[in-house]
């Protein structure tokens, strides 16, 4: 790119883990160069190590735990390894700053953005009080928060996420850093404030020249971002190169896996189900929660979270319900299945009104409708084997328990998993497997509908791949009815033959998939499907078995 | 692909061993452990060291420790052999301290988990109950309960049981607040699950982990307060326990100190042994908290 | 537990029979001035003699307030009132008062404030003194030194004499005449006429008094000022004497075992002289409505279960000895020691058992008895706990009931829901007043420390009424020694200890305990080394 | 978001009236169970006086109202409540709410100076320990804590007496201050303040392990947050982190525990009250109830139930103050 020297070079970086991990090391002989003005995308799955690396150059890993045991890493020529805590100090936040994840908790929540913002130049700086504020404000103001001023004086509670993440970004560049660590910047944003935080970090590292390292595990995101990429896999790095050779034409086995794993904005064909019967119609759906305000303020806000939605379901037929957070799509998988008590409207099945159920009535109706969770974790009681977590419902549903503790073990041969994890805790398992067994267990009350609220959310792309994969071939093996709950349009677009566009509790459009994904009509959708990362890149496919 | 999904990691080794591993990281609550067993021994054995009742005259009033070994320990003002004593009141105190916990944690979960779990005016109902409960000061309270019940063991257990049920009712409460909106709750419930079992089969074992190491405060807190009891003389002088013996020593604690001193030490380390037990259940079943 | 101390006052004439050092060095001079500060174990919240008869009220108020008349080693004292006689009929007692004294609020004292204080006071309100003036039908002032009591039946001289010390205390009139007595505001901030003047009364803290310029007995008081502090803790109470806070401390206020010890610290004077006027049974009583201990052979099977001697020397640290039924060696003339006795002796206990029909059984014991203690502190529980102890000892199951104070009166004495109980019980100078009560049966229900036991038995009530109408001493004696007897023979009740109160004095005080009922008395002449 | 002083008064009425129930409740409770007790005032008192005769004990009993029905004896005393009239205390013949305000202050300042004494030098040191969790510091701190909290209040009281008023004789042996030592301006407060040492320090170590244990795991909670992280990346040092951003956060947990505990100590105050003889409400509530003084012992119970609503605000207040995102309205 340029003659000036690298920003970050980092050799044969070593990470060891404790005793008793699984395994010795977290990073192993990473090699990777930054230079001025360039954004290095450094990727893996959860678990890969890329995260340490991040830790490993600000030097703060929790050590003594985890420390790094050999390589070095230069920083504009200087061996930060070799460095005091003192010095490291000086270094943090003035000449290597870092963004977080989670907005909501790298902000600490007693500060005002403004003390926070304050906090970093009276760390480094001589400015004084005046000079500092100012500072900040015409921080706010460049990573374009709408009133700096008063965005100074509030509290983080107080700013939406998108805008917490932009005051991260004021924070991180109000020195000018020659080196800025993004450490998934954007993974708990919503996809349309992804977009434009992404290309705030642009706008802004070209003003500034400084280099990125950015860490993310969405292949969407590096086509977006990347002008480097290097790939990581528990804790080696398989491949490294310019980002459009990485993105198109992938040379290690694991980085094709992960490219190929990546759902395609390609809806699938058009399948005939408008005509099978309808197994589940909602009409005229109604929910406001009574918010309570503050903890100790006795106002409570209504929040309408659905108004007036009414849909149909098909035999057979994925219906995806598609928003962003705060639409209400979560509130429609709870309702239809009468977690939530629904304030008007009707879901029937079967002809029988589920929310006029008595009691008794909706205990047996549940049979015929059931969830598979987002958490595959929190969804499964972690103090119950996997045995009894699927043979539960049909017990409860009079099957004998011997019979039903059987069935569940045939489940886990059809959700592929081996039968001797009948008898092991759902924290033995990895995500994919906990979603795995999520399913059987709905499987096993043999139901009509299946609602699935955001089932592959929580798992890494590879993983949300196989599971998309099961789901699907399920679906048709035993002709499933999917009411299915994502704010992935990729995943929507893999999975679902109609879907249901919603935007703070309301249906802006409705159709099928490939109609919609080929021409959106609402502006919504639009720029729904304009913000999807690397909208403009399609994943090169391989074939799974090219490996 | 490099790695299959389904592929299922090594087995892991049982829950109990797991549990062990981890309590055992936390050394003070290794030797909290060591002198609660020592405590649990005192209290199996006291009838091979002593066979006749604690109570007797078993030698000539206030022999000093050490000085006659029939009564290794001393004797106290009416001729008890103290050393008998700390055996039987180890029965005593720990019969009071697991009792009392029971009834406390008992009402405690019954009322928390309502409250928590469905909310509403159940919740502000019962938790006025509980707010009313908590105003009163607790030892005030049990005095009353004494004055009413009178200073059987029996009743001074159910009492002080009585009065320490708030906070675990309180701490269920959050608990099932908290995990009632978790999955696998809705889950079960997707499932047809009844309510009765969804609290007590679904939500209370995940409950209990904290509410397994507060227990090891309500028994610390009982013995504390069967020994306040005995200091204002309302306990219940039928029984060898260590807050009547101290109650009784400290008539003596300028000439015989050893008639209070020796319980009192049995009393702080049991009741450090419980405190440390709790730690190590809290490193135990709480492994969120960093390792050593 | 304050405060059970009831009293009298009746002629006691052996002085020192009971004792410490002390009063002999009476050559030193006088230090005047200085401040004593006293610990009570129990809080006496209403301060008027003439409302509560209790020795924790004379304790404080014997200062402030002054009775008509007082004991002393050498009889009676004339305190306010100066010479007394008694009409033949003994339907009068005329008292001359003493002239010129005032009240501390300067009114001076008449036969107004004695006329009454007896009819409005003693006579209506102060617990004891009703029983006793119940004849009482007019108090007349035919001039205001000289008051007349008028009885409608004849009341002896001697039993008057005897109570005046304790129940003859005058309120000032003028101060309580058209108020509500009970709720006046000068019954806890005492007027009188003592050589103290009341200051203030805290609440769970203290009383203070200070010196009278204006007492009648010129010079006196030595002392610029008492404190009576609160302490009921006796550990807490025995630091207190050891840290030089507290000078006094009277009535048994700590710990038996630091009682023993402090009698060998030289800094303090500790005995019982000065209690001659206040002692007390330990007692066993038993429900005779329990047919089992309604076998006579049971309850001296019993008696003979317990080591008495053993018991003085652990509990009571050998400040006590065996009791020989209900009139204690106080008792003076009325006393005798020729009554049967029960010597300890488990084997010959456990025949008697055997013997009355209540062999061993099957679960180790003859048979079982719930016993309810007294919650009267230190000694009276470690006495449950021996009897209990002795009484496994012979094969006899006891169930300790521990209530507190209320709880105890009612399981006891208007429940009579218990096989036997234990309390302390004291003497008050003449038989026909107090123990009496223990044994004469028709006793209104519910009436605390009097025979709710089931207890009756005709020849003794009989007896008992006789002594009380019997007007020659020797007659009378004679009668109370048989009654004395008989009470040791059928045992309604054990009075198996006597003890007197103890004092421990810091050696610094001068002029202490010089009288028969010093505690209660106005320590006039007290003083102490600055 | 600072909230300007109406909505305060709005909210201070609102938990007032919260908190009505919960007194009635309790007060209608606790007049109940005291009359399940066996024995009354009546008995306590002839008890006290050593015996009376039968008319005099009847003539009590009626005078008092004791003869009356118990739901009459409610009604009237909860229809004085009602006006605030706490009625007349038997024990002490004076008016309740006299004999409670004499205690209230002591309570007041013990209860104060030993929960702040607990508050502040066991979040300091439970901040330490957690600074340096698993060190020799730390096992120190955390043990020594449990040590006095695992001693019971009364043998610590009575320990201490022994060696500070009677071995050494540094600190008077109780009361809340020098007798007849008339004591006035700082003299006076020197006086009670060095009465007032051992009590509050008896008190004091009992509670200090609750808060120390609660900050240590809450320090240690909160170290491990993101924003701790972000901190430090920032280029914080070690105090830095430690006052500005862990502390705060931190302490929330611990504030609430404290205002949980008042009426705890008031009652663990009772023993310490009877040793130090300390004219206290604990002390009184333990005669109360021994001498079934009922009316002083329901106006302890309300005043408790009113000090517990004041602290509670106080601690919402604290916690408000401490917490940005929770507004009073």
């Amino acid at each position: 790119m340029t003659d000036t020297p690298p920003i970050l070079q980092i050799r044969d970086l070593k990470i060891a883990l404790p005793k008793g991990a699984d395994r010795p090391f977290a990073l192993e002989g990473l090699d990777l160069t930054i230079n001025p003005g360039e954004i290095v995308c450094l990727v893996g799955e959860s678990g890969s190590g890329k995260s340490l690396c991040a830790g490993a150059i600000m030097r703060l890993l929790p050590e003594p735990h985890v420390h790094v045991a050999g390589g070095a890493i230069r920083f504009m020529g200087d061996e930060l390894l070799a460095k005091t805590e003192t010095e490291m100090r000086g270094i943090r936040g003035e000449d290597i700053a870092m963004i977080f994840q989670e907005p909501m908790t790298a902000l600490n929540p007693q500060k005002t953005v403004g003390w926070q913002l304050d906090e970093v130049l009276r760390l480094h700086t001589k400015m004084n009080k005046a000079e500092r504020k100012a500072r900040a404000i015409e921080m706010l103001t460049r990573v374009h928060i709408p009133d700096p001023a008063s965005a100074y004086n509030a509290y983080p509670h107080q700013i939406s996420g998108g805008q917490r993440q932009r005051v991260m970004i004021a924070q991180a560049l109000s020195l000018s850093p020659k080196l800025i660590i993004a450490d998934e910047p954007t993974t708990a944003l919503d996809v349309t404030t992804q977009l434009q935080i992404l290309k705030l970090i642009r706008e802004l590292q070209e003003q500034e020249g400084a280099g990125v390292l950015f860490i993310t595990h969405d292949f969407g995101v590096v086509a977006e971002i990347a002008d480097k990429v290097a790939v990581l896999c528990r804790g080696e790095m398989v491949e490294q190169g310019p980002a459009k050779e990485v993105l198109n034409n992938p040379q290690h086995a694991y980085t094709r896996a992960l490219i190929g794993a990546v759902p395609a904005l390609t809806p699938p064909p058009v399948k005939p189900v408008t005509k099978a019967p309808v197994v589940l119609k909602g009409t005229g759906l109604k929910k406001t929660f009574a918010a309570r305000g503050g903890l100790l303020s006795g106002k409570r806000k209504a929040v309408t979270a659905v108004k007036d939605l009414t849909f149909q379901l098909h035999q057979g037929e994925t219906l995806g319900v598609v928003g962003e957070s705060g639409s209400g799509k979560t509130t429609v998988s709870r309702i239809v299945t009468r977690l939530l008590e629904c304030d008007a409207g009707k879901v029937e099945m079967d002809g029988k009104d589920l929310l006029a159920c008595s009691p008794a009535e909706l205990r047996a109706m549940r049979k015929h409708i059931q969830m598979v969770f987002q958490d595959p974790m929190a969804s499964l009681n972690p103090r119950k084997r996997v045995v009894d977590l699927i043979a539960q419902g049909p017990i409860v549903h009079g099957v004998d328990p011997d019979k039903a503790r059987a069935d569940a073990r045939r489940l886990l041969e059809l959700v592929e998993l081996s039968p001797a994890a009948a008898n092991r805790f759902p924290h033995e398992f990895s995500g994919g497997q906990r979603q795995r067994i999520g399913i059987a267990r709905a499987l096993a009350l043999e139901p009509k509908v299946i609602v699935a609220d955001e089932p592959v959310s929580a798992l890494d792309v590879s993983v949300q791949a196989q599971v998309l994969k099961l789901l699907a071939d399920l679906r048709d093996r035993l002709n499933l009815s999917l009411l299915f709950v994502t704010h992935d349009l990729r995943v929507a677009a893999q999975l679902c033959d109609r879907i249901i566009v919603m935007q703070k509790g309301e249906i802006v459009e409705h159709g099928l998939t490939a109609e919609i994904f080929a021409s959106p009509q609402h502006p919504y959708t639009r720029n729904l499907l304009s913000s999807i990362p690397g909208r403009d890149w399609t994943p090169p496919s391989f074939r799974p078995d090219a490996a | 692909m490099t790695s299959l999904d389904t592929d299922l990691s090594p087995a892991e080794p049982p829950r109990l061993v797991v549990f062990w591993r981890r309590y055992r990281r936390n050394r003070a609550a290794l030797l909290g452990l060591a002198i609660f067993v020592l405590v649990v021994l005192m209290a199996l054995t006291a009838g091979i060291v002593d066979p006749d009742d604690p109570l007797r005259r078993a030698g000539v009033p206030l022999t000093p420790p050490f000085t006659d070994w029939s009564t290794p320990l001393g004797t106290d003002q009416l001729g008890r052999d103290v050393l008998s004593g700390v055996f039987y009141g180890a029965r005593i105190s720990l019969l009071i301290g697991v009792v009392a916990t029971l009834v406390a944690i008992a009402i405690g979960v019954v009322i928390g988990a309502l409250a928590g779990y469905f909310g509403g005016w159940v919740d502000d109902v019962l938790m006025r109950v509980t707010e009313a409960f908590q105003t009163i000061p607790n030892f005030v309270l049990l005095l009353t309960l004494v004055a009413i019940l009178g200073s059987k063991i029996e009743w001074i257990t159910l009492a002080i049981g009585i009065v320490s049920w708030t906070a675990p009712a309180r701490m269920v409460r959050a608990e099932f607040m908290s995990l009632r909106g978790r999955e696998f709750v809705d889950a079960a419930r997707n499932l047809g699950v009844s309510n009765t079992a969804i609290i007590f089969k679904e939500i209370l074992p995940n409950a209990l982990p904290p509410i397994v190491v507060y227990a090891s405060v309500i028994m610390a807190l009982s013995i504390l307060l069967e020994s306040a009891l005995a200091f204002l003389a309302l306990g219940d002088p039928n029984y060898a326990s260590w807050g009547n013996m101290i109650g009784q020593g400290r008539a003596v604690l300028r000439s015989a100190p050893y008639c209070a001193v020796i319980p009192g030490i049995a009393i702080v380390l049991t009741v450090l042994s419980f405190s440390l037990l709790g730690e190590g259940l809290n490193d135990a079943l709480n492994p969120r908290q960093k390792k050593q | 537990m304050t405060s059970y101390f009831r009293s009298l006052g009746l002629a006691l004439a052996a002085a020192g029979a009971l004792t410490t050092a002390s009063a002999v060095a009476q050559a030193e001079e006088v230090q005047k001035g200085g401040t004593v500060v006293v610990q009570m174990k129990g809080e006496q919240r209403i301060l008027n003699p003439g409302l509560r008869a209790s020795t924790g009220v004379y304790y404080i108020t014997g200062k402030i307030m002054e009775p008509l008349i007082d004991k002393s080693y050498e009889g009676y004292e004339p305190v306010l009132a100066t010479d007394w006689s008694s009409s033949d009929d003994g339907l009068h007692i005329t008292l001359k008062l003493r002239e010129g004294v005032n009240w501390h609020d300067g009114k001076p004292f008449t036969c107004d404030d004695v006329a009454f204080s007896a009819m409005e006071l003693w006579k209506k309100l102060l617990n004891y003194s009703s029983a006793l003036q119940a004849n009482l039908e007019s108090v007349d002032c035919p001039d205001p030194h000289t008051a007349v009591f008028n009885y409608s039946k004849p009341m002896p001289m001697d039993l008057f004499l005897a109570a005046m010390p304790d129940l003859g205390h005058p309120v000032p009139k003028h101060l309580y005449e058209g108020t509500d007595i009970l709720k006046n505001k000068y019954n806890t901030a005492p007027v009188g006429t003592g050589p103290f003047k009341f200051v203030e009364y805290q609440r769970g803290q203290y009383v203070m008094a200070v010196k009278n310029d204006d007492y009648w007995r010129e010079g006196y008081p030595y002392l610029d000022r008492i404190v009576w502090r609160f302490i009921n803790d006796k550990s807490a109470a025995a630091a207190a004497l050891e840290s030089g806070e507290v000078q006094e401390s009277g009535f048994i206020g700590i710990s038996m075992a630091d009682i023993e010890r402090l009698s060998k610290d030289d800094r303090f004077d500790v005995g019982t002289m000065g209690y001659e006027n206040n002692v007390a049974h330990s007692t066993v009583e038993f429900n005779h409505r329990n047919p089992i201990l309604a076998d006579l052979k049971v309850r001296q099977a019993m008696y003979h279960g317990l080591d008495i001697d053993y018991a003085i020397k652990t509990i009571m640290r050998g400040y006590a000895k065996p009791g020989r039924g209900p009139i204690p060696t106080a008792g003076g003339a009325n006393y005798t020691d020729q009554v049967p006795t029960y010597a300890y002796d488990p084997e010959l206990a456990k025949k008697m058992l055997d013997e009355a029909g209540y062999p061993v059984k099957d679960d180790g014991y003859r048979f079982h008895l719930r016993h309810r203690p007294a919650p009267w502190g230190e000694y009276t529980q470690l006495w449950a706990e021996y009897y209990a102890q002795a009484m496994k000892e012979i094969g006899i199951d006891v169930e300790i009931l521990t209530n507190d104070a209320p709880g105890f009166l009612k399981g006891v004495y208007r429940d009579h829901d218990f096989d036997t109980a234990n309390g302390w019980h004291q003497f008050r100078s003449d038989p026909a007043v107090s123990t009496m009560v223990w044994l004469r049966s028709g006793q209104p229900e519910g009436t605390p420390w009097t025979n709710q036991f089931g207890w009756k038995d005709a020849e003794i009530d009989q007896m008992i009424d006789d002594a009380a109408s019997e007007l020659d001493p020797a007659k009378r004696a004679e009668m109370y020694h048989t009654i004395q007897a008989k009470a040791m023979e059928e045992l309604p009740v054990i009075f198996a200890i006597e003890h007197p109160f103890i004092s421990v004095t810091s050696k610094k005080l001068h002029n202490h305990h010089n009288t028969p009922r010093w505690n209660s008395s106005s320590w006039y002449d007290l003083w102490i080394e600055q | 978001m600072r909230f300007p002083f109406p909505p305060i008064l709005i909210y201070a009425l609102r938990r007032l009236l919260q908190a009505v129930p919960v007194v009635i409740l309790i007060m209608i409770g606790t007049f109940l169970l005291l009359k399940l007790a066996p024995g009354d005032t009546v008995d306590a008192l002839v008890g006290d006086m050593g015996g009376a005769d039968a008319d005099f004990i009847a003539r009590l009993r009626a005078e008092y109202g004791l003869d009356q029905p118990v739901w009459v004896q409610l009604w009237r005393y909860m229809t004085k409540l009602a006006t605030f009239d706490f009625g007349w205390s038997f024990v002490y013949e004076q008016p309740v709410s006299t004999v409670l305000m004499d205690r209230l202050g002591t309570t007041l300042l013990l209860m104060a100076t030993s929960l702040s004494i607990a508050f502040t030098v066991g979040t300091a040191l439970g901040a330490i320990a957690a600074r340096r969790a698993y060190s020799a510091t730390d096992n120190l701190i955390s043990v020594l804590g449990l040590v006095f909290y695992a001693t019971p209040s009364f043998f610590l009281s009575l320990m201490m007496m022994l060696l500070f008023s009677v071995k050494l004789g540094w600190l008077p042996v109780g009361g809340i201050k020098t007798i007849a030592g008339f004591y006035t301006g700082w003299d006076h407060v020197i006086d009670v303040a060095k009465h007032l040492i051992m009590p509050t320090a008896a008190l004091s170590l009992i509670y200090l392990s609750f808060y120390l244990r609660l900050m240590r795991a809450s320090v240690l909670e909160v170290a491990d947050l993101d924003y701790v992280r972000t901190a430090r990346a920032k280029g914080a040092g070690e105090m830095r982190l430690m006052i500005h951003h862990i502390m705060r956060n931190a302490l929330l947990p611990v504030v609430t525990l404290l205002g949980l505990q008042f009426s705890t100590v008031l009652g663990g105050s009772v023993v310490v009250e009877t040793i130090f003889t300390l004219p206290g409400l604990g002390q009184l509530a333990y005669q109360a109830v021994v001498q079934r003084d009922m009316n002083t012992l329901m106006g302890i119970i309300f005043l408790c139930a009113l000090i517990v609503v004041v602290v509670n605000f106080l601690t919402d207040l604290l916690y408000a103050r401490l917490d940005s995102r929770i507004e009073l309205a």
